[in-house]
C-alpha cells in the first residue's frame, strides 16, 4: 500500500462528492493508466527541477568564497539521492511496510508485468512512480545542505546525504506513505510538509548545531554579524524555480490524473499552492517593511517558499483564501524564526530552518483548520514522531563523522572560503572580490 | 614633478576629470578604493540582524604633474569634489622624482 | 462566455477542414475534460515560468546597483497579480460580460459541481481555467517592471500592480476574451498582442513618461548616454526563459487539447511560435550588423521576444514562412523603435515598449493578412480602444500615485542605486564593482 | 518512414512482452493521436530548453572577456537550426529517404488533412513531429560553440551552423532516423547518442583543430595553461537544464504515449536517464577526488553529461543498474578524456569532446550490452560511417569558411576579449575584472 | 605629514584598523591588491591541468599622519598584521607635502 | 629606497613581472586601475546610442627597490611593457623613507 492509495483516499473525501465516473475497484482503464504515469513523469520533472531551484537559491546566498563548493553539493546530492533511492530508499519506503515502521531491503526493479498483459490496476508504470518518490527524497536532502554550508566539508556532507536519502528519509517516510502505523492512525501529509520539508530541517537543525555556527557569524557581546549572499538574482532564480517545481511537487502527489476527479483535484491543488505561495510572500513583505522598515530581498523569497511549505501538507481542501493565509502565516513566522535562531545562535546561513521546519510544522499542523477528516492530535503525534526519529538519527549520523572523518573546516579554510580550499578552484575567478 | 593623490566621491569623478583637463592635464589614472572617516556608512538591516558598513566606496584619482600646475590642479579638485558635507574626501600632495613615458622613453615633464 | 469559446471558434475556423470527431454540441467526454484541464495546467506553469524570464531579463539590463530591486519587483508582482486576481480579477473579465464592458466583483471561486456528477459540458476544472488567465494576468504586469525600472519607488510600483492587475487588465480583457463588446465584433487576439503585450505597453509607456527619464541618460545636447545592462547571461537566460514559456503562452491559448483538432492546433500554434521567435531574432541580428556594424546582444534578445509578441495575435493561421516573416518584421520593428524611443526621451530601460508595445500591435493588426475571418478595421478598432482605456487609466493611477505617496526617488537615491537605499542591500555584495 | 517507426519497434521488442493492448495495424484512436501529439510537444519544448542549458553551462565556463558572445551564438543557432530545419533539413532528412543516404529537397509544411477526417494513422499532428525533431538538430548545434568558443569569429559560426543544421546533421540523420541504409541495416541509436551528440562532437573537433587553440592554452614547454572558466553557478545551472530537458530527450524519443507499452517504456526511458547521470557523476567526483585530491567541479558537471550522453543510444532496455554503470563508464571517459585532448593540443573550451563525442560513441557501442537486437559490428559501422561523414562534410565547410571570410579572430581581438572587440559590448561592465 | 602604506592579509583589516583607530587615527583609506613575493599560491588543478596563482590577494591600507604618530602606527601595524608566516607584507613610509580636507579647505596635519 | 610605480597595459604585466623578477627583485604589489590619457577607448554602440569608454583598464605594479638597483628595474620594466603604441603608459619614482616587513620587523633594504 503506497502513497497513492491514501493520498487518492484523502483526495477523494476532500471532493467531496460523488465522482461519477470513478469507483475504487472498477477497472483502469489503460488510458488513465497512461495519463496517471505521464502525470508521475511531467509532475516528477518539475520536483526534480527544484534540485536546480535549491542550487541557485543556495548560490545567491552564500558568499562568494564558498560558491562553487554549494554548487558541487546541490547537483552532487541530487545524483546520491538517485543512487540511493534505487538501492536502498524505495523499498524500505514502500515494499511491505503493512502498517509498520519501515520496508524491507532490496535493489529496486520495476515490473510491469500486469501492465503489459492489459491489467492495468497497478494504475501507473512502476517506473514513473519511483521516480517522483526518488525526486522527493532529493529534495528532502537539498533542504539540509543550505543550511550547513560555508563550513562543512565536502565529503562528510555526502556521506550524510547518503544516510539520508538511503535511511532516514525511507524509513520516517513508510510510516505515512508507505502505509506504515502513522497511515493507519490517519496521519495527512498530502505532499510533504512533514515528511520532506521538516524531515530536511530536522536532519539540517542536528547538523548546524553539530557544527557550530560559522566563525564571526556571532560576536561575543551577543552582536549578530550578517554575512550576506553574494548574488541575489541567482537566489530570485531559484525561488522562481522552487515555485514552479512546486505546481509539480503538490499537483503531482495528487498521484493520478485519469479521471475527473483527480483533475479537478490537481487543479485545485495547484491554485492553492500558487495562493500559499504569494500569501507568504507578500505577508512576509509587508512584515519586515514594518520591521526593519526596507523590504530584504531574502526576507521576501524565504516568505513565498514558507508560504509554499505550509499549503504542503494540506493544498487538497482550503478555498483560495483559506490557502492565502496558511501561506501567510507561514510567511511571518519564516520572518519572525529568521532572529530566533540567530538568538539560539543557530547558524543556518540561507533561512532553511524558517522556511522547511518550521514552516512544515506549521503546514502539518494546519491541515485540520479545511480538512474535516484529519485530526489534529494525530497530525501532532506524526510531527512529534517523524521529529523525535530524525533528530535522533542524525545526530548519531552528523556525531559518527564528526568524530571518524570530521565534519568541519578548519578555520583558516573557512576564512579563506571552501571554494579555494575544499575543491581548489573559485566560483568568479574572473571578477575582483571583495574580501569577506 | 608632484603626484597629486585625490580621494573622492565616486559620483564626482567626472567634474573633477573634466576640471583638471580644463587646465591641460592629459593624462590620469583612477582607482577604485574604500574609505573610513568621519564619514559613517549607513545602518542596514540583512535578515533581521543589524549593521554598519564601515568602508565606503570612494574614487582615488591620481595625476602627476609639474610643479607649477600643482596649485591650479589641486585648486581645481577642490572645488569640484566638494559637496560640503562629510566624506568629501582628501588631496594629499608627494614628490615624484622621476617620470618615464613607456612608449617613448621621455623623462621629467616631457613625459606626462 | 469565456476566452475559451471565441478562440475554440477561432481555431474551428482556421483548421478549415472538417474535424469529424468534434461537434460543437457533442457532449464533453471525461478524457476530454481531463486532457484540457491538463492542457491549461501544465501550459500555465510555463507561463508563470515567465515571470522569472521576465525577472531574469530585467535583472541582466540594469545596472548592478538596481539589481535586487528589480528581483524583488518582479517576484513581487506575481504574488500581487494572484492574490488580486482571486479578490476582483477573475470575476471582473469573466463572469457575466454578455457582450458589455466588464464583468461583475467578487471573489472568484471554483465550482466543478457539474463535472464531479458527471457532466463534463465545462470542458475543463475551474480552477484550471483560473490558473491559465491568473498567469497571464501576471505577464501584463511584467511588463511594466523592467521599462520604469532603476527610479521608481518600490511602494507605489506595487501599488500599480494591483490597479493594473485587479482592474485596468482585467477591463479591458473582458471585451475580448470575456465575451465583451470587442468580441462581438470579431477582434481577434489569440494569446493577447493586445490584451496582455501592449496593455503592459501602454501602462509601461505612461510610467515612464510620467516619471521622467533617468538622471543622466538625455544630455541637454540630446545625446543619448547608455546606461548597459550589468548582467547580459542572465538577460539571455531571461529570454530563453521567455521564448519556452511562450509555448504556453501560445500552445495554451488553445484552450483546449481533448481532440485531434485542438491538438493539431496546438502543434502549429507552438511550431508558429518559434519561427516568429527565429525570424524576429535573425532580423534583428543582421539589421543591427548593417547599422552599427556589431552584432547587440540585448538588440538580438530584443528581436526574438519581438517576434514571439508579434505573433501572439494570430499563431493558429500563419503558414511556418509568414509566420517567420511576421516574426522577422517584429524584430525589425523592435531595433527601429529603440532609438526612435529614445529621440523622444522616453526612457525604457529594457525596451519593453520597441517589444511589447509596438509588435504587440503589429502582430494584431498583421492577423489579417492570414485570418480571412479577421478584418483589418475591427482589429485596429481594437487595438486603439485598449490602448485609449488602457493609457488613460494608467495615467490616471501614475499621476494619483504621484500626488499622493510620490512614485519617483530622489536624485541621490538614484546615483546611489535603490538597491541601498530602497531596500537596503546589494545584490553582488562581494564583488568591485564599478560605481556607473 | 521516420524516426518513429523504427524507435518504436525498438521500443516494442525491448518491452519484450505481448502488449495486449497494442497491435501495429490497429486503428490508432483519436485520443492515442492526442496523447502522441501532446508528448511530442511537452519533451520538444524540455528539448529546446537544453538550448537553455548549453548557453548557461558555456556562458560559465568560457572567460568572462567572451561571455557576452558565446550568449549570443548560443541562442543564435537556436534561431538558425528552427528556420534551416524549416527551410531544408526536415525534408533532407525524412522525406523519402527509403533506405537511401539522404531525403529530399523542400519546404516542410505540415499536413494534418487525413486527421482532420478522422484518420489518425499518421499517428501525431506533423508539427508536434517536427517540433520534436527539429529541436535535436538545434541540440547537435549547441555541442559545437562550446567547444570552439573565444577565438571563432561571430559570423563564421553562424554559417558553419547553417551548414550543420541544414545539410549534415539531417543528411547523416537520414541514414537510421530517417530510415535510410543504416536503418535498414539495424543500426540502433535511441534518441542520439551518435546522430545528435557526436555528430555536433565531430563537427567540433575538426573545427577546434582547424582553427587551433586559443593564445595561451598551449606553452612551447608543453605545459597546458587552465583558463578558468568565469561563472561556476551559471555552468551549475546549465548543467541542471541541460539533465532537465533530458528526460525530454530520450523520454520523447519513445515517439509515443498513447498506450500503455509506450508510457511504460517512457518511465524506463527517464528513470535509466536519471541513473546514468547520477552514476556519471559520482563517477566522475570520485575519479577527480582521487586523481587530483580535489573535486573539479567542471568535471562533476561533464560527469552527468557524460552519463546522459552514454545512456542516450539505448536508454530503454537497461536495468537501472546497468543504466548507472553506463552512465559512470561515460563518466570516466570524460574526465580521462579531458587530458587527452589537451595532450593532442586540441583545446575544447568546455569539453564538449569528451563529453559528447566520446561518450556519444561509447554509449552508441553499449547499445548490444542491454539489448539483444543490437549488433556491435552494425553500431560501429554507424558510428564510422556517421564519424567520417560529418569529419569530411565538416572540415570542407571549416576550411571553405577559412580562406573566404576567415574563421579566427585576430591575436588582440582575442587578448581583449570577443566580447570588447567582435561584438562591442561586455557581459559584466559594472563589475571589476581581473584581466587574464 | 607621512603617508604610512600597509600591505597585509586580508583578514588581518579588522585588527589593523582596530589598532590604529584606538591610536586616534580618524581615516584610512584602503585598496584591493595582489601581492607578489616569497609566499607562494598553492598548486591548483582545473581540469586536470596543473598551476599557480602567483598572484595572492592583499589589503593596502593607506594613511596620511603627522610625523610624530608615524612610529607609533608603523608599531600598531606591524603588531596586528603579524601572523608570523611568510607573505605577512610590508609596510613603507613616504613623505607627504600637502594635505588638503577637500570639504573644507583646511590643510597639513588639521585635514586628516 | 624608491617606489617605483609603473602604469602598464594589462596583457604586458607578465612580460614585465619576468623581467624584474630577473633581476633580483622578489616582491612586487600590483593593483587594477584605470587610465585617461591620449590612448583614446573605441566608439561603442549600445542599444543604438553612441558612446566611448574613456577610462581603459591598466595595471600597477608597484615595487620598491634598494636605490642602486632603480636604474635596472625601470629600464626593464620600459623594455618589456613597451608595444611603441599610445597607452603603453607611465613609470613613476618616489623616494621611500622607511620599509619594514612585516614578519620579521626588518627594515631598510633587508625588509625588501
Ligand atoms: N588620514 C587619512 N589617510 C588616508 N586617507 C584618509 C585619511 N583620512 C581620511 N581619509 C580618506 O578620506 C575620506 C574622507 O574622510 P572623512 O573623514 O570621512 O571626511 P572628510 O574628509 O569630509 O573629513 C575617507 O573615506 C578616507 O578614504
Ligand atoms: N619589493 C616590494 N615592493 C612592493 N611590494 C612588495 C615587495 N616585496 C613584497 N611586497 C608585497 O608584500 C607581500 C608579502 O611579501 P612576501 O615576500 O610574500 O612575504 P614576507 O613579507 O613575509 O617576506 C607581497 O605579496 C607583496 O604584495
Ligand atoms: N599625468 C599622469 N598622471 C598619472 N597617470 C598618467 C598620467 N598621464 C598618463 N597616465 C597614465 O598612463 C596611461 C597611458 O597614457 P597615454 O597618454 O594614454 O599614453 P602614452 O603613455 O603612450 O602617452 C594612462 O592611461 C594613465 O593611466
Amino acid at each position: 500500500m503506497k502513497k497513492s492509495f491514501f493520498t487518492l483516499m484523502a483526495t477523494l473525501f476532500a471532493v467531496a462528492l460523488p465522482v461519477a465516473a470513478f469507483a475504487e475497484d472498477a477497472p483502469v482503464s489503460e488510458i488513465t493508466y497512461v495519463l496517471n504515469t505521464f502525470s508521475f513523469l511531467v509532475m516528477g520533472i518539475l520536483v526534480m527541477w527544484m534540485a536546480a531551484g535549491f542550487g541557485m537559491l543556495e548560490s545567491g546566498l552564500v558568499r562568494q568564497k564558498n560558491v562553487a563548493t554549494i554548487c558541487l553539493k546541490n547537483i552532487a546530492l541530487f545524483g546520491i539521492a538517485g543512487i540511493l533511492f534505487y538501492l536502498v530508499g524505495y523499498n524500505l519506503m514502500y515494499a511491505g511496510v503493512d502498517g509498520g515502521y519501515m520496508g524491507s531491503f532490496g535493489l529496486w526493479g520495476a515490473d510491469d508485468a500486469a501492465a503489459t498483459a492489459g491489467d492495468y490496476s497497478a494504475g501507473y508504470a512502476a517506473a514513473s512512480d519511483w521516480f517522483f518518490q526518488m525526486v522527493f527524497c532529493g529534495a528532502a536532502c537539498s533542504v539540509v545542505s543550505g543550511c550547513v554550508a560555508e563550513r562543512i566539508k565536502l565529503w562528510s556532507f555526502m556521506a550524510f546525504c547518503i544516510v539520508l536519502t538511503g535511511f532516514i528519509y525511507p524509513i520516517q517516510g513508510s510510516w505515512a506513505w508507505g502505509g506504515g502505523w502513522l497511515a493507519e492512525m490517519g496521519f495527512l501529509d498530502f505532499a510533504g510538509s512533514t515528511l520532506v520539508h521538516s524531515v530536511g530541517g530536522w536532519a539540517a537543525l542536528t547538523g548546524a548545531i553539530i557544527l557550530g555556527a560559522r566563525k564571526g557569524k556571532y560576536s561575543k557581546d551577543g552582536r549578530v554579524n550578517p554575512m550576506p549572499g553574494s548574488n541575489i538574482p541567482l537566489a530570485t532564480l531559484g525561488t522562481f524555480i522552487l515555485w514552479m517545481g512546486w505546481y509539480g511537487f503538490n499537483g503531482g502527489s495528487v498521484l493520478a490524473l485519469g479521471d475527473a476527479g483527480s483533475a479537478i483535484a490537481m487543479s485545485n491543488v495547484m491554485v492553492n499552492t500558487n495562493m500559499a505561495a504569494c500569501g507568504g510572500m507578500i505577508a512576509a513583505m509587508i512584515l519586515v517593511q514594518v520591521l526593519y522598515k526596507k523590504v530584504d530581498v531574502t526576507m521576501a523569497l524565504n516568505g513565498a517558499l514558507a508560504g509554499l511549505v505550509a499549503i504542503t501538507a494540506g493544498p487538497d481542501t482550503p478555498s483560495l483564501g483559506a490557502a492565502t493565509l496558511i501561506g501567510a502565516v507561514g510567511g511571518v513566522l519564516a520572518v519572525l524564526a529568521v532572529p530566533f535562531f540567530d538568538k539560539l545562535k543557530v547558524d543556518d546561513v540561507v533561512g532553511a530552518l524558517s522556511v522547511h521546519l518550521v514552516c512544515g510544522i506549521w503546514g502539518t499542523l494546519a491541515v485540520p483548520i479545511t480538512n474535516a477528516d484529519a485530526s489534529f492530535v494525530t497530525q501532532l503525534i506524526g510531527v512529534a514522531a517523524i521529529g523525535a526519529f530524525v533528530v535522533v538519527t542524525s545526530s548519531l549520523t552528523w556525531l559518527v563523522l564528526k568524530y571518524t572523518i570530521g565534519i568541519r573546516c578548519g578555520e583558516e579554510e573557512e576564512y579563506k572560503g571552501l571554494d579555494v580550499t575544499e575543491i581548489g578552484m573559485e566560483a568568479y575567478p574572473d571578477f575582483q572580490k571583495i574580501n569577506t | 614633478m608632484k603626484k597629486i593623490e585625490c580621494i573622492i566621491k565616486p559620483f564626482k569623478l567626472d567634474d573633477v576629470k573634466n576640471a583638471i583637463t580644463d587646465l591641460g592635464v592629459v593624462g590620469m589614472t583612477i582607482s577604485e578604493v574604500r574609505g573610513f572617516g568621519r564619514q559613517k556608512g549607513q545602518n542596514e538591516t540583512y535578515r533581521g540582524a543589524e549593521y554598519q558598513v564601515e568602508f565606503l566606496p570612494k574614487i582615488k584619482v591620481t595625476v602627476v604633474v609639474a610643479d607649477d600646475q600643482v596649485p591650479a590642479v589641486v585648486g581645481a579638485m577642490q572645488e569640484n569634489a566638494r559637496t560640503g558635507r562629510i566624506g568629501d574626501g582628501k588631496i594629499f600632495v608627494t614628490n615624484v622624482e622621476q617620470a618615464i613615458r613607456i612608449r617613448t622613453g621621455e623623462t621629467g615633464s616631457d613625459s606626462l
